[in-house]
């Protein structure tokens, strides 16, 4: 029998791969983590606050972030992606992509490239809402604490922030690499991106700049975000005093994601107390086809309905007009509960838009099998998938959910020997 | 489109009739809507629309038979299947609307210009294999009447006028085909398999 | 690039002017048409209401079964014949049982089909077969300047959504009148319903609905309006002078076939154009491209 | 191990364009007397890490400390190993990037972040780990359900010891009585078997678990590592020894006879999903009453969930089970009509497929409030209002209505949670989202022999949930988690993921204890408070305290600590006023010598000091964020980290105003209804003790406002200054404090 091998890998650093890895770690085994991203964090790092205490994903995270550096055991590698896979349970073989940062482990993170750097970016953070030197940190909260440098933006011939640092920590030549893992058993926690809803014709998302979903609306609430917390207008930057939240964008449809997301009614709802509380008066309505407030979470629907201005509208959003002289929104829908058709018109538009497992398009390179929607239905012996690579599932119940998935990792390189 | 017209007293939940509907071509594709108003709002025609699709099936499920067969809604469906590539249940809507009107004309409830109006097109195709537009107005009014005629023929005139004019709607109909006949023992195979429920 | 045509029966008598100006700069653009032999009419949207949906894709699958020995893909113009042939064919292709069950409908006239063929939209044909780049190449006389609301009408873009283009706000048609070098206006109402065939049954709402239409081409100022729908120009173009009427309106919008203006565009003979045809009058708008009576 | 200090300048990043460098290292070699001191422009590079590197080889140096950035960078290129203590001097992040270059008082401040830094390694050990002598590595499942039994398999499958009880006299919990489950699996379309048998096989399969049925647990005494556990079998009793405990009993169908409304007791057809579920499992589903095989059945949802009346909560299970049921009838008559009275049907996730499923086979789902149910003879007859109607309807002739009845956590049963009167109180509380306390159920699962109740602490509803989104298994009795419908209301298939994410932190718990060291949050930690018996005068402070039940009582009233349930915050060493409880790395004289070490300038100096204790998991990355970010704060203030501010003893503000400190300020975390508090209670805690110092000071003639305290989170980075500043302003007003210079 060959070897086995006690270690393990965990696609994903987003916060279900990052909790994998870390109890697996804190139970004594050494993991690997591979995120493409040139940080930690996926999905979470992009939240404002979470449902339903409000309280803010970067707490969790510095403590997550604070267990890995007081852990030997956990290794990460950013901006790396796991090309292939073979072998079998207690002996995989993986190789692993790393593309190139363009700056090297000498970075102190003073932010001198940054300072120089002539070059601007979409910041893909804030979906694209506003710019970033092309020598940027991620974000604030950026884990691991080091620049990237972004080449497709860069200025041809430009070699101003390999000046400024006195490190020498800008390599302009980095070239992409590949490295191999042995590991006993993979945790697949890719995760999951906002559903594209440009695919949502109907309500003309990308057509319509004061139309958003909930994503954006993340980043328009957070201090961090492009307008810095303050909930605005895209197309001109104005203060609302009107806003929908259209559920089920994509979601319960068998045009689009056939499951129900299980989380957007909950964000709705937090967002709306995001709205509450910057604008005291701004008409809130809520257009749905159910509120799954699952369990104790009815707590925070009961306290939601209970804020004035809140209006819930049982019917879905049949479709968004708009005013382009205005950029004024009219959300075309049945009033059901009042038997009526209803023209109301809104400043801003949020489409709950719902979750699409990363391995709808990219798929784990090994035998598994998907639902209809691409989320990971089986494994194999010795990789299994977690979080909502899984099914789609709140930052909870993704942490559960990878904290279980640790422990079939560990039965994975326990059971071999 | 309205609210429901529909008596005050509490309406009974009454599965039968809902069996006749989902007995239809398309039937049972309605059991799976779930009420959200997609349809409704999607609808080309909801403002004259006596009620939604969604509203339809509610109807059928307190078993208002009448108010089902007597609205307008399948007669109204202009075939510009929004609906139908809305519907999150992916309900084709549309074709339940053929559906229904083939179910309104079949018992008897043809009493709507649109019901004329199908059934003088499908004579068309019977006759000919294809459709000749003059054929089809002629059979329409010949079967809607006088008062019909006499109302709509000023309404009508600029429109039969200019397209006379410029060469598109020509005098004489078209030959029928040569496979007509062949054309008849399909439809007719294809509906006796439909009446025996071998279509799906 | 060959292809079975099936013309429908529109193309006999109203759309008369699809017909000549398509079969022009097909041939231009290298679209062999060879038109299916003895066809017969596709049940537009009328014949799934009166003898259901399955006798009704029988009867259009006749069609298919005639076009197959010359296994060439079948080019539709005409949107609602587009929408039976192809959901048909898709049934074909897709679901044994409807198969098994329609050739023997099929076979009791001895014919067969066996879902060998594709059913394709003209529009589909020209952005995927022929290309961008080939209709460019063609152009003699580019439409510079001329604004064109590219009305695509409601059951072309919708029969598989997505499937070649975005079933509620499509982007090549758009992309083939940029070909033609003329500028594609916004117009938010490109796939909205033209009210059909309530044109004889319930006026009112082909009128209103052609209203709409025309005054979203009109708000975006569009020259023209170009359509690959014979009922949506037929509704568009006969009802406009009713629409004006109802509504006072006082500016014409012309409706041509999208292939009058590629024939335009192609720099062919004025039969080709077809213009004649035309109710409104679409000369004041193209002629500074050179287009008179 | 001796003591030798080396301290790293390093004048990278523009520290050293800010800062004086060699006066900084004055402070060090002068007034320190450090032996090794060097300064460097770039340490974190691989020749300034040598250098480290090679005074730790060559120079025996124990302790070092690196002047320069933050400790959340770099951490990784400054290990040095576990035998060596490391400390950072956050110059840059919390110096140099927040005050103005080159300047007196800037300098000042970072020469005093050095010499707090200096003065903690002085009073500063290494920790050695409590070890425990046998520790147990086996882990108690208590509930043999589903979610029981899936632990159990899955602590056993990972190679540990499981015991696993269970009251009644066979395993399986509800699956006994279950016909079948909701999918658990793609395509998630049909009910599946319970999977009974091969469970409680696999179970018996496994030489490592041990099954005790008909049993009960008498008492749960020790500690992780340690727990001992009496269990009750019929008359005899069993001693079992385990490291830690999965509570996974689960949770219990709401009271029936409390949904009069709905018709229950009116007629025996009206019947529980439980009920209807054991109809499913004897065979064809019968009416009770005559036997007669259904035809109509209606089911009636948040039969007392969602209903301020009886259950607020949404119990998450029961539209699914419902969905389940109903296709039961389906499935035995195709033709039976079926009807589904609902609110909003939550079949969450994929769970959509199944509820589409149930309508492609005709069940009839209508949106409605059902305002009676009647017997009519036999029959029964819902009136409801149908909300997309809106019109009243009835469903007639039905044999049999079915109510989703909810559930209710077996933590709360023996207190009859709601329902009752008492708790109709909590009813109309939870109606105002007014905060429900945490009472501790008087349950009588676990027994546990804790000074601060027998069993696990209840969040809301009496369900033992974490209160914490990023960490669901955070407990508050360590190495106890509660698994499955027990922790809140959920569903099979989440039961099934729950009760293995509990398995191993159960499995962790053991780990981290055998080594010693902490569990989550401060996981790793190897440092445990350590009490000087000698001096303590019973207060019972620490005792009632301890957020984590750790300390039990002698019946004297002395503390008995117990290191394993420990999890390393300090609360009890805030708490005790006769400071007998430190930390070797952390304790009330180190910190005392910490704040004692600031250089406080003479009144006429007019430099005011204002000391801060900012809690190390929310305030102290939101200082870092705020100097990442650049903003500017006063050059008044020193800053001082703690573990948690349930660890702030009374005399630090006691020593901070008799060394001349002008203002104390305490940031910590939000507390309340949702607290973000990762010790539950630090800031609470710390606002009651403070509220005893305003007297003091009151009566010393200071004003109580030098001292304040607030509470902030990581994102509020950009407030922290104005508060910083605001609170200098206002001692600045206050003018210096007298006591300065005594």
């Amino acid at each position: 029998m060959n070897m086995v091998n006690k270690s393990i890998l965990v696609v994903g650093g987003g916060i279900s791969g990052l909790t994998a890895a870390i109890e697996a770690a804190e139970v004594g085994f050494e993991v690997f983590i591979v995120e493409k991203n040139p940080y930690l964090g996926g999905k979470v790092t992009q939240i404002n606050q979470y449902f339903p205490k409000l309280c803010p994903p970067n707490c969790g995270l510095e403590i997550n972030f604070r267990r890995i550096r007081s852990n030997p055991a956990v290794k990460f590698f950013t901006m790396a992606e796991v090309e292939s896979v073979s072998g079998q349970e207690g002996n995989f073989d993986v190789t692993v992509k790393i593309n190139p940062r363009y700056v090297n482990e000498n970075c102190t993170a003073c932010g001198k490239c940054a300072e120089v750097c002539p070059a601007q970016r979409a910041n893909d953070f804030n979906y694209g809402l506003d710019k970033t030197k092309a020598a940027y940190l991620p974000h604030q909260f950026a884990f691991p604490v080091k620049y990237v440098i972004d080449a497709g933006a860069c200025q041809e011939g430009c070699s101003k922030c390999v000046e400024a640092c006195q490190y020498n920590a800008i390599e302009p030549d980095m070239q992409p690499k590949t490295m191999r893992l042995n590991v006993g058993s993979i945790v697949w926690a890719t995760g999951w991106k906002p559903y594209d809803a440009e695919k949502l014709s109907y309500y003309g998302f990308g057509r319509y700049p004061n139309v958003i979903t909930n994503v954006i609306m993340e980043r328009l609430a957070a201090k961090n975000g492009p307008t810095g917390g303050k909930i605005l207008r895209p197309s001109d930057g104005k203060e609302i005093k009107s806003i929908a939240f259209v559920q089920c964008a994509g979601s319960r449809d068998e045009n689009h994601l056939h499951a129900c997301s299980s989380v957007c009614c909950m964000a709705s709802l937090k967002q709306a107390t995001y709205v509450r509380e910057q604008y005291p008066d701004a008409q809130i309505y809520i257009y749905y086809i159910d509120i799954r407030a699952r369990g104790k979470h009815e707590d925070f629907f009961i306290k939601v309905q209970n804020e004035t201005n809140i209006t819930l509208v049982k019917g879905k959003a049949g479709e968004i007009l708009e005013d382009p002289a205005t950029g004024q929104l009219v959300i075309v829908a049945e009033d059901q509960l009042k038997q009526e058709l209803t023209e109301q018109k809104f400043d801003l538009v949020v489409l709950a838009t719902g979750m699409q497992p990363a391995t709808a398009e990219t798929k784990v390179p090994a035998e598994m099998t998907y639902d209809e929607d691409g989320y990971v239905a089986a494994g194999i012996p010795g990789i299994c998938a977690a979080g909502c690579t899984k099914k789609p599932q709140d930052v909870a119940a993704a942490v559960a959910d990878a904290t279980a998935a640790a422990l079939r990792a560990i039965q994975s390189v326990r059971g071999q020997s | 489109m309205t609210g429901f017209n529909v008596s005050s007293g509490p309406l009974k939940y009454d599965t039968e009739f809902a069996k006749e509907i989902y007995a239809l071509e398309n039937g049972r594709h309605i059991k799976k809507c779930m009420q959200c108003g997609m349809c409704e709002v999607s609808c080309a025609t909801r403002k004259e629309m006596d009620y939604s699709p969604r509203k339809m099936f509610l109807l059928m499920r307190t078993g208002q038979r009448e108010e089902f067969f007597n609205s307008n809604t399948m007669w109204m469906c202009s075939t510009c299947l929004m609906c139908k590539a809305r519907c999150p249940r992916g309900i084709p809507i549309v074709d339940v609307m053929h559906d229904l009107k083939c179910y309104a004309i079949s018992e008897g409830y043809t009493e709507r210009p649109q019901a004329t109006f199908y059934q003088a097109f499908w004579t068309e195709i019977w006759n000919r294999g294809k459709m000749f537009e003059g054929g089809l107005v002629a059979r329409y009014y010949l079967k809607r009447g006088w008062k019909e005629i006499r109302k709509d023929a000023f309404e009508m005139k600029d429109f039969g006028m200019d397209m006379m004019k410029h060469g598109r709607i020509p005098l004489k109909p078209p030959k029928s085909i040569k496979g007509l006949q062949d054309v008849h023992k399909i439809v007719e195979k294809a509906k006796a398999q439909l009446q025996k429920g071998e279509d799906r | 690039m060959r292809y079975s045509f099936y013309p429908g029966c529109e193309m006999e008598g109203a759309a008369v002017p699809y017909l000549k100006s398509f079969e022009a700069v097909a041939h231009v653009l290298g679209i062999e048409l060879k038109e299916i032999p003895d066809w017969n009419c596709c049940g537009a949207t009328v014949a799934s209401g009166v003898i259901g949906d399955y006798p009704a894709q029988v009867m259009s699958a006749r069609n298919l079964a005639l076009a197959e020995p010359e296994g060439a893909d079948i080019i539709v113009p005409c949107s609602s014949c587009y929408m039976n042939l192809a959901i048909t064919n898709r049934k074909f292709k897709e679901d044994g049982h409807f198969r098994q069950m329609a050739n023997e409908a099929l076979g009791e006239v001895g014919l067969k089909y066996n879902g060998s063929l594709n059913v394709r939209q003209v529009i589909d044909v020209m952005v995927n077969d022929v290309t961008l780049d080939g209709i460019k190449a063609k152009v003699k006389k580019p439409l510079t300047g001329l604004r064109v609301a590219g009305y695509v009408g409601c059951q072309t873009p919708r029969v598989f959504p997505w499937e070649f283009d975005d079933p509620e706000q499509p982007v090549f048609f758009d992309k083939i009148i940029e070909a033609m070098g003329a500028t594609p206006v916004k117009f938010p109402m490109k796939a909205r319903c033209c009210g059909s065939s309530h044109n004889l049954t319930r006026t009112e709402i082909v009128t209103e609905a052609c209203y709409n239409i025309i005054t979203s081409a009109l708000d975006d100022q569009a020259h023209i309006m170009v359509t690959p729908c014979p009922m949506c120009q037929m509704n568009l173009d006969a009802y406009q002078g009713k629409v004006k009427q109802h509504h006072k309106l006082n500016t014409s919008m012309p409706v041509l076939f999208f292939t009058q203006l590629m024939a335009i565009a192609f720099d062919l003979p004025p039969e080709a154009w077809a213009l004649k045809h035309n109710i409104v009058s679409p000369y004041t708008a193209l002629a500074k491209f050179g287009v008179s009576k | 191990m001796s003591k030798k200090i080396g301290v790293y300048i390093c004048s990278g990043c523009g520290i050293g364009d800010a800062l004086d460098m060699d006066a900084l290292a004055k402070v060090a070699t002068k007034e320190y007397k450090v032996p090794v001191c060097q300064k460097n422009a770039f340490f974190c590079g691989k020749e300034g890490v040598e250098i480290i590197k090679k005074d730790i080889a060559e120079n025996e140096v124990t302790y070092v400390v690196i002047a320069g950035c933050s400790g959340r960078v770099n951490y990784d290129v400054f290990n040095f190993g576990p035998s060596v203590v490391l400390e950072r001097v956050n110059l840059r992040e919390r110096v140099v990037w927040t005050q103005e270059p080159d300047d007196e008082d800037t300098q000042m401040m970072a020469e005093d972040y050095l010499r707090i830094t200096l003065a903690k390694l002085k009073n500063l050990e290494l920790p050695e780990a409590y070890v425990l002598e046998n520790c147990s590595r086996r882990v108690m499942v208590v509930g043999g359900g589903l979610a029981g039994m899936t632990s159990a398999l899955e602590v056993a499958k990972a190679g540990y010891e499981v015991v696993l009880v269970e009251k009644e006299d066979s395993l399986g919990g509800w699956l006994k009585k279950s016909y079948k489950i909701a999918p658990l699996n793609a395509p998630y379309t049909d009910p599946e078997d319970t999977g009974l048998e091969a469970r409680v096989k696999e179970i018996e399969g496994k030489s490592n678990i041990k099954v005790y049925t008909s049993t009960t647990v008498e008492k749960t005494a020790g500690a992780p590592g340690m727990f001992d556990v009496t269990l009750k079998q019929g008359g005899s009793t069993v001693e079992e020894k385990v490291g830690a405990v999965i509570l996974a009993t689960g949770a219990v169908p709401y009271e029936p006879s409390k949904l009069g409304h709905l018709g229950y007791g009116a007629s025996p057809n009206v019947v529980t999903q439980m009920q209807f579920e054991e109809l499913a499992a004897k065979g064809a589903i019968a009416r009770p009453s005559d036997g007669k095989a259904v035809q109509k059945v209606a089911f009636i949802q948040c039969a007392g969930s969602r209903d301020q009346e009886h259950l607020p909560y949404c119990s998450a299970a029961c539209c699914v089970e419902s969905i389940k049921q109903a296709l039961y009838v389906k499935g035995q008559n195709p033709e039976a009509a079926v009807y589904v009275f609902y609110k909003d049907i939550r079949s969450s996730g994929q769970y959509e497929h199944f509820y589409k499923k149930a309508q492609s086979e005709g069940v009839m789902f209508i949106k409605a409030d059902v305002t009676g149910v009647a017997d009519d003879g036999g029959n029964l007859t819902i009136e409801a209002n149908d909300l997309l109607m809106g019109s009243p309807t009835m469903a007639d002739e039905l044999d049999m209505v079915v109510l989703a009845n909810g559930m209710v956590p077996t933590t709360a049963f023996e207190d009859a949670a709601y329902g009752t009167e008492s708790q109709d109180e909590a009813a109309c509380a939870a109606a105002d989202a007014a905060p429900v306390p945490a009472p501790i159920i008087k349950s009588n699962i676990l027994n546990l022999d804790y000074r601060q109740g027998p069993e696990l602490p209840s969040l809301k509803y009496g369900f033992p949930d974490s209160h914490f989104i990023c960490f669901p298994y955070e407990t508050r009795r360590t190495g106890i988690y509660a698994a499955g419908s027990v922790r809140r209301p959920m569903d099979m298939s989440q039961a099934i993921g729950d009760a293995a994410g509990a398995a191993l932190k159960a499995v962790q718990c053991i780990e981290m204890t055998d080594k010693g060291a902490a569990v989550h949050p401060r996981s790793g930690d190897l440092s445990f408070p350590d009490f000087q018996m000698s001096r303590c005068t019973q207060c019972k402070r620490c005792t009632e305290e301890c957020p984590f039940g750790a300390i039990n009582e002698d019946e004297k009233g002395n503390p008995l600590p117990n290191p394993t349930r420990c999890r390393r915050c300090g609360t009890c060493m805030g708490a005790c006023p006769e400071r007998i409880i430190s930390f070797k790395n952390y304790s009330v004289p180190m910190m005392g010598n910490m704040l004692k070490s600031i250089e406080i300038p003479e009144e006429d100096e007019e430099k005011p000091r204002v000391l801060i204790f900012a809690c190390e998991n929310d305030a102290i990355p939101a200082l870092d964020m705020a100097g990442i970010n650049r903003l500017q704060y006063s050059k008044w203030v020193r800053i001082i980290p703690v573990r948690c501010l349930g660890s702030l003893n009374l005399v630090w503000i006691n020593d901070a105003m008799s060394k001349g400190f002008d203002g104390v300020l305490l940031l910590g975390c939000k507390h309340g209804d949702d607290y973000q508090c990762h010790f539950m209670k630090g800031s609470e805690l710390a606002g009651i003790r403070l509220s005893k110092v305003s007297e003091t000071l009151d009566r010393l003639g200071l004003e109580s406002e030098r001292v304040y305290m607030t509470e902030i989170n990581v994102m509020d980075y950009d407030k922290v200054p104005k508060i910083i500043d605001e609170f200098v302003e206002k001692i600045d007003k206050f003018g210096p404090n007298p006591m300065k210079g005594f």
